[in-house]
């Protein structure tokens, strides 16, 4: 099967997914000259929550630099530069900033190969972060992948580890098309092991995270995080859950999920995002369009369908989180029995160790 | 300045709004509040000299860093501080948080935390009151970075064509977060980029809160004759780090030395000189008990129900 | 059940979609002084297509005009008047412009009433038109609609004909939410029995449009007139297709796409989109994710996963049509055998009628 | 205006373009051409007089009516018109059209039809070329009407910002579509505009060529010395409707007299009376033969394959 190794490789030595991502943004410039990355505020001593830290320093401000606050225009510029052979990385601290760019993005960036008949094309990475917590509110916190995986021509990946974030963001670079690379705030500070020489991590491969056999947890970016955790939970209960990592989102393998729900007979998708025309609207349409898929039992979960709130109660239960996803697949399995692990135990470290405000 | 019946009403605004921030500052490192916060510290005469010429059916627009817009045009304090701390009877229902602040009741518009948005929508509220007939200013307050975004030359333009009753006000605080001036603009003449619009557009480089409430009364008095819209460059100076209640001149971006001279003339400190001392220190007094009060009020005030997360996605 | 009746009463005149949208809109402005009509060309003589003609003449420039090219500050503009009580319509003459209004319409359109916890709602209607054929090309022919479905907040619906989109104008203009309206340029000019009084259709409820026991044959906007078709088509091989308007798209009445996809067995959702997570992922997910749906054989079509094409060879392929759907329609039902309707004959006579450029 | 070399490389161009529109627009209505066209007769001496000054190493950026740019840049006649016919020996690939011209070769950035989105683009272009110190010039061409999208706005200070190597040259035709300026303007001096972003800027007020071609030749040589982005406002008129072949005075919303005046000053028409009427006359066959190749060719190409509908959605 096509799909990504199980593990990535336990070589290298732990690090932070943010310091993976700019590792990886510095292996690719110091390989390739064509390679810039600008956006707000990535020069300055807060570099992106420190996602950018030391590039300027080391590669000057021609090559790293911060613009004015023009979002639309700073796009229609990468995709310029990317036309005329740049490689530039187009960094925002909130994917929710990208709605000022959408036209930039949906009507050239996706297009120009296609429509200029392959005259042109676009390489460039559109950096942007998904907020979550300490009352980031409405605007601060939308996790809007799905909006860029309907148009053709753009390529969308969504690393939920720091060993996929630095290879990720090579293949990425070195992608000839528009690549939305969507982040997780709360994983910025979450470790895995890197290898320190330079790697790429194939677009367009899920990865199976764990193995399991009665049950298909699908997860994006920062909810494989939670589907991992749900499913220790759901191992204290006697049910084994398979984790898939969808890593990337457009082109997506649907493939991988099929094959795993399909052997567990039960698939349960949960997103960073709404579900409505959500990525877990596609993998579930793709599954039950399939001839594989007739059978599989299948629900997903994601942002309520609400706009997010600020109040922290009220915050708590807008996210799916580990209990939720647990007790969720629980009750696809046994429908009648409600169970609900306790929270306390649900509660993913690297949550309790964030603390606000931006 | 004299200490005059004037004087005093505008001293109260800008001690009340210091004093407030500077509570809200000393509570956040107790969590309590788990929302960005964006201090007004330093340029809280702005907004006190602006509502101070404005009548109670005018409306303002302010972004995430609203407090002092807020407080000044009268917003509810208690309902602003249940705000921050997310309760339901926050302003906001506890939904928006700091950077979300509204008051229907005192014709505060929502506050977005989107750079720039709440610029046409200004306008549109503009607009509308256009269209009715009536007599009321809308008032747009903004930072210099907001400049940048292309919305704000739509506006412009959009709101000379239409002679709207539009007060553009942009704070300008020299940085958007710790970007500097010189770094986003090729042409520091902000008033220049705003008059070739046709909007007419006046500068003031002081703290001085009576010098500012003159310009913004000249402002709003052509605005409520029917000349259309006006701009108004108010320099000032962001005390506190971007977002969060510290100091942040350690941090490299800027130097201390550049805030001194605005320390210096704070009014708040300048306008209690002149003040009869035992009339600032029962105000003082006054506004503490009223903070207090808000503060108790909110932590007091219930917690959100989960049934709550479904309320308010569609008006009825 | 709570769908819309099975067929718009046969009262009235028949009426042109066109006509149906202004006199939609001028029966609301008679109605109401705070509904004004403003956009790019609205007041010019070609009326955005005619759908907008006589506005101006009776109602003034202070509540029917044009606009300078600023999508953007206008939408902003629009929201903002709505919050001070007026019902703004702005008018775009192309969906794929509303690229440049994301962020007013995603991050405070949709959001207002809710981060203002109740204080602010957003009366508006976003009318905006899905082109079509005479090469309009890459950036004049996308159904975006799905961009705005993932979006709490925010209400869509795309009517298919002339009645509902008399009835659905007068019932977006009175709802207290932001509503996108979809139009189809090539249903312009299409004619349905419409009342002349005022009337609405209510949003979120969808029509069974035409009966069938073979197979549910879903529709959004123009491709509800191919679906139609394909019934046509079928029916001369022997199967019968029921057809169901989706009418609303957000809300989304998945109830009746039940109802009938669970009595068929069958169901194809045609849309006006591309499929990756859009209206047809939705519609699927749900069926599959309901009792009642496992079991039904899904499928969908849409736009090619393409930009659109220019050339009018390649357009032809990029669009299903009642014969690519009636092909479909047939391969689902007759898996072994290989049946395509002639082409000629599965030609709408509206296409027929239509000519460019614009 | 005297026949000299000079004039006659500038009035070949411009006959050549108004030759070829001609023709494009004769087609037309013979549905072969099944894409919009929006052409450019009475606006040509823009483009031949700045792209006269252009080195082949430089890029121009069009929008959708962008015949002439591409034209004057050196684009290809026959990839032009089977573009039109949506054939793949389109200079797009059939897949673009009229709105969507290209060439690599000829230094002709690909088109875009929704309105100013190509401006930040050629902003783009410039920085690639600034950071890789190369001797290119940018010019990017567009209407009056994309001077209202905030892009437009942003751009400019970017460009001024960077000291970007761009010319951005705005025909203003005084109309978007059926809108006048005075619609949508509140001030109709968009040079004082432009300078106010830190972007030098002048007008032209003609039809003659060489006065424009003066005009671009220092804007030209002022950012190829380094001296960052020049703006020319080319005032103009459009003769024929926003998008078709025909007239459209009868429609209302402008009279034929407005544009007499340009009529009369019509370029092609003024310079032919100072040439060599045999030399004319020998151009105007040689261009036909042109035309009528290239037309040929159009015709005569293959038409796609449906497997071509699937190619182009992603670079390798
Ligand atoms: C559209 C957008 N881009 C970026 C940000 C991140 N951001 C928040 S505040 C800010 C700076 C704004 O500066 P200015 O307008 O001068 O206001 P100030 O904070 O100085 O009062 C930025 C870039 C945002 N919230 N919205
Ligand atoms: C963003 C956007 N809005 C609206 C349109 C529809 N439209 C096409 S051309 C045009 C007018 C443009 O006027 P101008 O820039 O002056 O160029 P001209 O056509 O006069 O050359 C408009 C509004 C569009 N294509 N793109
Ligand atoms: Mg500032
Ligand atoms: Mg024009």
């Amino acid at each position: 099967m096509s799909m990504l190794s199980e593990k990535p490789a336990m070589a290298g030595r732990l690090l932070a997914y943010v310091d993976a991502l700019s590792e990886g943004v510095a292996q690719e410039m110091e390989r390739d000259p064509s390679v810039f990355l600008f956006g707000l505020d990535v020069d300055d001593h807060k570099a992106i929550q420190g996602s950018t830290r030391g590039l300027v320093q080391r590669f000057g401000p021609n090559r790293v630099f911060g613009t004015p606050l023009s979002e639309d225009a700073m796009t229609g510029v990468a995709i310029g530069a990317a036309m005329a052979g740049m490689r530039p990385i187009h960094v925002h601290i909130r994917m929710d900033f990208l709605m000022l760019c959408m036209n930039q993005l949906v009507n050239i960036a996706a297009k120009a190969h296609y429509m200029f008949g392959g005259a042109v094309s676009v390489p460039m990475v559109v950096r942007c972060m998904i907020g979550k917590s300490w009352g980031q509110g409405a605007q601060h916190s939308q996790g809007l992948h799905s909006l860029f995986m309907h148009i053709p021509g753009l390529k969308v990946v969504a690393p939920s580890n720091a060993y996929d974030a630095k290879g990720l963001m090579a293949a990425a670079i070195r992608d000839n098309n528009p690549v939305v690379f969507v982040e997780h705030r709360l994983l910025y500070f979450t470790d895995a092991y890197v290898p320190e020489e330079s790697y790429t991590v194939e677009l367009g491969k899920a990865r199976v995270t764990a193995p399991g056999t009665d049950i298909t947890l699908v997860g994006v970016s920062n909810m494989v995080m939670e589907c991992l955790r749900a499913r220790e939970l759901l191992a204290q209960v006697g049910i084994s859950a398979e984790v898939v990592d969808l890593v990337s989102l457009q082109p997506l393998d649907s493939d991988t999920v099929l094959a795993s729900a399909s052997k567990t007979g039960k698939l349960l998708m949960v997103d960073n995002a709404w579900t409505m025309c959500g990525a877990s609207a596609e993998v579930l349409a793709r599954v039950a369009e399939s001839e594989e898929g007739a059978g599989v039992r299948m629900a997903r979960m994601g942002f309520a369908p609400t706009t997010c709130p600020m109040s922290p109660e009220l915050e708590k239960v807008f996210y799916p989180n580990a209990a939720t996803i647990a007790a969720k697949a629980h009750s696809m399995l046994r429908p009648g029995s409600d169970w609900m692990p306790d929270e306390k135990a649900a509660q993913l470290s690297y949550q309790m160790t964030f603390r606000g405000p931006f | 300045m004299k200490d005059t019946s004037d004087t005093r009403r505008l001293f109260r605004q800008l001690l009340r709004i210091r004093l407030i921030e500077e509570r809200v500052a000393a509570i956040y490192p107790s969590d309590k509040i788990k929302s960005p916060i964006h201090l007004s510290i330093g340029q809280e005469a702005i907004s006190v000299a602006v509502c101070d010429v404005l009548q109670p059916q005018d409306i303002i627009a302010v972004s995430y860093r609203g407090h002092a817009g807020y407080l000044a045009k009268g917003g509810d304090l208690k309902g602003m501080i249940a705000e921050m701390y997310g309760k339901p009877a926050g302003c906001a229902f506890g939904k928006g948080g700091s950077m979300h602040l509204v008051s229907a009741e005192a014709g505060v518009m929502g506050a977005s935390a989107v750079v720039g948005t709440h610029i046409p929508l200004a306008a549109g509220q503009a607009l509308a009151a256009k269209l009715r007939g009536e007599d009321k200013v809308i008032v747009c307050f903004f930072g210099d970075g907001a400049t940048e975004e292309g919305c704000f030359a739509e506006t412009l333009n959009f709101a000379a064509l239409h002679k709207l009753p539009l007060f553009f006000v942009c704070e300008n605080n020299g940085y958007a977060i710790h970007s500097p001036l010189k770094k986003r603009w090729a042409n520091l003449d902000i008033c220049a980029r705003v008059r070739a619009y046709g909007v007419p557009a006046v500068r003031t480089e002081t703290s001085d809160v009576t010098v500012m409430r003159a310009a913004a009364e000249a402002a709003v008095a052509a605005i409520r004759d029917g000349e259309g819209p006006q701009f108004l460059e108010a320099v000032t100076y962001r005390w506190l780090e971007h977002v969060g209640p510290n100091e942040d001149y350690a941090a490299g971006y800027r130097s201390r030395d550049e805030m001194e001279p605005w320390e210096n003339e704070d009014p708040v400190a300048r306008l209690a000189a002149v003040m009869d001392a035992a009339w600032v220190e029962k105000t003082r007094a006054e506004i503490a008990a009223e903070i207090d009060e808000a503060v108790e009020f909110a932590e007091q005030s219930p917690i959100h129900q989960q049934e709550d997360l479904y309320r308010h996605v569609y008006a009825q």
